[in-house]
């Protein structure tokens, strides 16, 4: 398990006039980012924890941390495929951050919904889409949750309530309030959860939505995966309040709460409590989760100019599902994380091969879906 | 037949489908409460409450991402935008996700949302108010885009545009909320997707919607035939989104002359596409090329005299028409 | 003056379930709404007055009179001419509001900027515009000081550093934060306002704008002109925290302060403090002055639907012009009033018989100042 | 000359230009400490400082609309967006504030901005991020718009953006960025509005810009000429907006033939205008209805094969040529 370390704080306040006489603008400081990554240290007593871990049922941490691991393992293939130019374009991975999916789908239920940024793979297996159709899409063949035609950034399946993933930073979130605001005026016992990444707390869009939900009284939770960069950006870099759960209380009335997002059972009772609070009480909830990815922002970026390998490292160390089988040692015993591991390396082989082995879509469905009902739009041009 | 304003059609448009649907609900700034800045909605919120009439703040991306959002589990949404000019602040939510979520789910959703308000200039209301940005939504596939010119063709397209499976595009003008017209007691829909030959003729095809038609063509329409013995056939597109290119062509094939008015500027317009397609469909059959009339290519000014001479008239559709004409 | 009224809090808290078993969602509360207007009563002791008024020298306090008064009558003989149509289009009354622009801009240097929304013939007129070019602007004329090109919500003259209205709502606030971010690029001290009206507030990009100008620490007060109303809807109806200056210093650490909008002194303070703030340590400020329009929205809202006249009653006997002058009543006599008053309406007289004498532009203006430099371009269609 | 890449080309247009006026900077998400997500940007921040090379939070509205407040007072703001699809979001500043404050003003302000980035599609990047949107800025009166194909008109044209005194559009392809062409050494400038005519040829004229021109028309031609013997003369429009009219409609007289060949979707595209404007200026000399190529009318899809077929390519350019020549 993690050890205590020490929450540094960077010199922040005023910053000084340049050599050059010109005002300095503070675009970024990378030696403070560093320093300042380890502030965010999940085991760092600054951070308020809301509460302390939850006891579940062991079926249900054996289900957990199954999902985590299929994340794990699914997204390592992914990679691989990526190199093999079976998958192409943008393809942003998860690994690292599973514990917040994991742990805030954990805490739904059957009828709710969940709509994710581009980085969404996790999402869309742990709400209920199979390996084989998730690996399907990214290969984009017309076996995928999304025909074929969304591709790695907009995995759906309506009959899941895996409401999609959206590549505009932002975008998503009128969304989920969207949805939110059709549960609240037919009066249904439906929770929203609208995950985003840190940096999407600066589109504008975030703040008018979060403005209405809290007037409209919507049983939305937003979740901030916060961890610690926007591509290369570090968080403080890009928000002039870089503790983001304080945000949103003085703004619109909505609590923000922070939880360590390398912790399962943690993310688990945060988010259940909030699950809570939107079902009943119709009102919305701001949670931050620290959290980390391991890979770089999408599979183009080496990860090397903002961040260094100690830092990466350093949070390696409190991986979520090493940190769940620590937790448990009884329960996560050395033969029983392996006979699970070798479960889920089939099933995501078994999903490679699906993928591989379906065709792409026929060249008729260029033209399907883009509308319900179109008198002959569209044609091929002539 | 009653006669009633184009701003009556509309609100009896919405509270039929009100009353029909309990999923339609009407979102906007000031529609509930101020009953509308235009006075659609007027009497909306007394009939159906606060829950289904509901005066959002100004946030037009945010409640127009919303109605989208509601729109794609079911709802059916009818969002105004106060002037189509804010539009422009919403359009990330229209293009990429109104238009785009059907086809990226491969027919898991639609998005059975009318998005609707006046564009156009309303009179001397300066640059950024003033626009007919039409072409922004009609270049996008999965929209459609309505622009009624009439009372009978607002109402009637309306209540098609909120049952309508997919997204609409619904342009209204301002100068037209007060214009009166005829239209039927009872309740009718009209087809999205049908252009309509208002007036025929044999010498020369006019294309046309919204309110170019009152205001530009008819006038010089006029004119035209009393003063220059032109039979003009005037066809008003109603719908730019699917476009209906038979019926236009078919009139062009017939007067061999086409000229097309539009209240946007000129690069890029609706106007300027359809040109390219008649040219391309009936090129045979054109005996001139293509007349174009639209907003001088410039921001609209606020000066009185300046705003005028910016617009479409009946004087530019005159000086158009007698050149594909040759007569002039 | 005005005597002690009570602050009344509505009701507030959660939206009980609707008869019909619905869930109420909460849009407006014509009822609270009305009795809620008092709490912003400029003499309520809730409302945390940040300094005492400052004391100004006597020509000081004359020119601050008088710049009020000649907003005032100004704009009443604008309505007039409105409704003789030598005024047209939209046009927005900015009476009762006087001494937040005044105020504020009488706490600037000649080399600040100043952005305001489409309410800004008074800012015109006190950053230096003369009465005759603000006029003739409004007539359309070509002697307008944006010759008759902008119209009522576009009044500019560059070297005043009034850098205009703007008619699309929070549309000015990035371009206020980039003239900032000029100042602080060239180490110039200079100062940025940024007017807006209470509603901008719930769009995007002032929240995008805020966090860049605390990131950035530009040099930059956002004021923002609470009269309680944005159309006909009263502030707590369109924003989850109806208390404004409460919403900047958790989301941006920009500090939020409320000031008397109805006390020119006290709004002259405030803003004074916050543009020292600005110019010497670059840090922006947001200010939210509590002050209420007199007329409807614009000229064609006859302001009855949304408010009573009990309501504006109670604002007009705090109007801040008569407040100045019973602060001073030994400056401020009747008959020092009297002359003051005759000259500025003399000048008011002058500005509309220039307004009306000025030409149209002329046919040509049509097509210029589209470019600097475009080739040919614009042409006359043909 | 040197063989460098459209990337380097960029570079070195921005280079040059900031270390020349020191008004001049480039702000953008990730353009400092990443280099750009394409990196257009690369050793920029090491050379000019992080006051002049800028990282912006992910608010496009804003600081776009931040950087026209800047040029209104005198800099030159160099705004790169991540890609064009992202510029929908800031479009309100680009059309309202942008394009209009000098109009408005008359003339008291100019934006010498640029606003730059790549349209179009880069592959596999699914509906919301492969669009070619530049239909958006042909409308609007008060913008230029760029669109270089090559890394000399990339570079020489950036560099005349960044001293123009008007808002420049600039857009770029990422599917380009790689792509080596010939650059001379020192200095030099290319005028903006001004076509160029890649090719001569006798039969046809085809119009094309950015991309299209490498990716699509070039390798047309290739075919065309050598197993249809048929003669193209293909012409680069470069700046979209002002549209040099001349060059286009020169090159239509001589051949009686024309395609036009852009990323975009069909309806209201700046292809179709274009279009328009040369059946008007051309009537007489056309033997041919002009033809057309552009993507599919859908949103674009993520399948490999969905997206070739969606995309303009080589063989549709030989098909639409060939239909014009009435040869298929
Ligand atoms: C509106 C918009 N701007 C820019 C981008 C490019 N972009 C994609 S992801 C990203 C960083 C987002 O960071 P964050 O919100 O922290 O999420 P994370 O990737 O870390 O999960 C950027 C800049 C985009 N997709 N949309
Ligand atoms: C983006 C946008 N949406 C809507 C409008 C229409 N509109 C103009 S003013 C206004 C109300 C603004 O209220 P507030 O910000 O409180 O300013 P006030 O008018 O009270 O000064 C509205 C809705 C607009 N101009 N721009
Ligand atoms: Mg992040
Ligand atoms: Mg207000």
């Amino acid at each position: 398990m993690a050890s205590k370390t020490q929450s540094k704080k960077s010199s922040g306040g005023k910053t000084p006039k340049s050599a050059a006489g010109g005002h300095e603008i503070k675009t970024h400081a990378t030696a403070h980012g560093k320093a300042r990554a380890a502030q965010y240290t999940s085991d760092d007593e600054s951070v308020p924890i809301g509460r302390p871990p939850v006891r579940l049922e062991e079926e249900r941490l054996i289900e957990i941390h199954r999902q985590m691991l299929l994340c794990r393992r699914f997204e390592e293939r992914t990679a691989q495929m990526y190199q093999m130019r079976k998958i192409q374009g943008f393809c942003h991975l998860y690994i690292g951050q599973e514990a917040v999916a994991v742990g805030s789908v954990a805490a739904l239920e059957k009828q709710d919904y969940i709509f994710q940024t581009y980085r969404d793979h996790a999402h869309a297996l742990i709400r209920g889409i199979s390996a084989r159709e998730v690996m399907a899409e990214l290969f984009g063949k017309k076996t995928g949750c999304s025909g074929g035609k969304g591709g790695s950034m907009h995995m759906y399946k309506a009959e899941t309530g895996m409401m999609g993933g959206n590549g505009i930073v932002g975008g998503h979130v009128p969304l989920a309030t969207g949805v939110a605001f059709k549960s609240a005026y037919n009066d249904l016992p439906e929770v929203t959860i609208c995950y985003m990444g840190e940096a999407a707390v600066n589109q504008g869009v975030f703040h008018e939505c979060l403005n209405m939900a809290s007037l409209w009284n919507l049983p939305i939770i937003y979740i901030v995966e916060n961890n610690l960069y926007g591509m290369g950006t570090a968080v403080h870099r890009a928000s002039a309040e870089d503790q983001l759960y304080k945000r949103t209380e003085g703004a619109y009335r909505i609590p923000g709460v922070r939880c360590d997002g390398m912790d399962v059972l943690e993310v688990y009772a945060e988010v259940k409590a909030a699950a809570d609070r939107a079902r009943n009480d119709r009102r919305p909830t701001f949670i931050e989760a620290i959290t980390y990815r391991y890979r770089g922002h999408s599979m183009s970026d080496p990860a090397t100019s903002y961040r260094n390998k100690a830092e990466v490292q350093h949070w390696q160390e409190r991986d979520p599902i090493a940190r769940l089988q620590a937790q448990y040692p009884k329960l996560f015993t050395e033969e029983m994380v392996k006979a699970a591991d070798e479960k889920i390396k089939e099933e995501v082989q078994d999903a490679i091969k699906f993928a591989d082995e379906s065709d792409f879509p026929g060249p008729e469905a260029l033209y399907t879906n883009v509308y319900v009902d179109c008198q002959g739009y569209p044609k091929k041009q002539d | 037949m009653a006669e009633i304003t184009y701003r009556d059609a509309l609100n009896q448009a919405l509270a039929e489908e009100m009353e029909r649907d309990d999923q339609v609900f009407l979102m906007g700034e000031e529609v509930a409460l101020y009953s509308g800045a235009y006075k659609v909605s007027q009497g909306l919120l007394q009939k159906f409450g606060e829950k289904r009439v509901i005066d959002a703040p100004i946030t037009e991306a945010g409640f127009v991402g919303l109605g989208i959002g509601a729109a794609h589990v079911g709802m059916k949404p009818v969002i105004e935008v106060m002037t189509y000019n804010f539009a422009i602040l919403a359009l990330d939510q229209i293009i990429n996700n109104a238009a785009k979520l059907r086809y990226m789910s491969d027919g898991q959703y639609s998005v059975p949302m009318v998005l609707r308000g006046p564009g156009g200039a309303g009179g001397s209301l300066g640059a950024q108010h003033s626009q007919a940005l039409e072409q922004q939504f009609v270049h996008i596939p999965g929209l459609k885009v309505v622009m009624p010119a009439t009372p009978h063709d607002a109402k009637g397209l309306l209540k098609a545009a909120i049952r309508d499976p997919d997204p609409v595009m619904f342009i209204e003008s301002e100068k037209l909320y007060n214009v009166k017209g005829e239209v039927p007691e009872g309740e009718y829909l009209l087809p999205i997707g049908r252009a309509e030959v208002k007036k025929e003729g044999s010498d020369v095809t006019i294309i046309t919607w919204s309110r170019m038609l009152t205001a530009a063509v008819l006038p010089a329409v006029e004119r035209l035939e009393a003063e220059e013995g032109i039979s003009c056939e005037v066809v008003d597109a109603m719908t730019l989104r699917p476009l209906d290119y038979d019926t236009l062509v078919n009139s062009i094939r017939k007067t061999n002359r086409c000229v097309i008015v539009e209240e946007a500027w000129p690069q890029a317009s609706v106007g300027s596409w359809i040109s390219h397609e008649m040219q391309k469909r009936a090129f045979d059959y054109l005996d001139a090329p293509i007349g174009h009339v639209h907003q001088e290519d410039v921001p609209m000014p606020y000066a009185f005299n300046l705003e005028e001479a910016a617009l479409p008239s009946p004087a530019k559709v005159v000086e158009a028409v007698k050149k594909v004409c040759y007569a002039d």
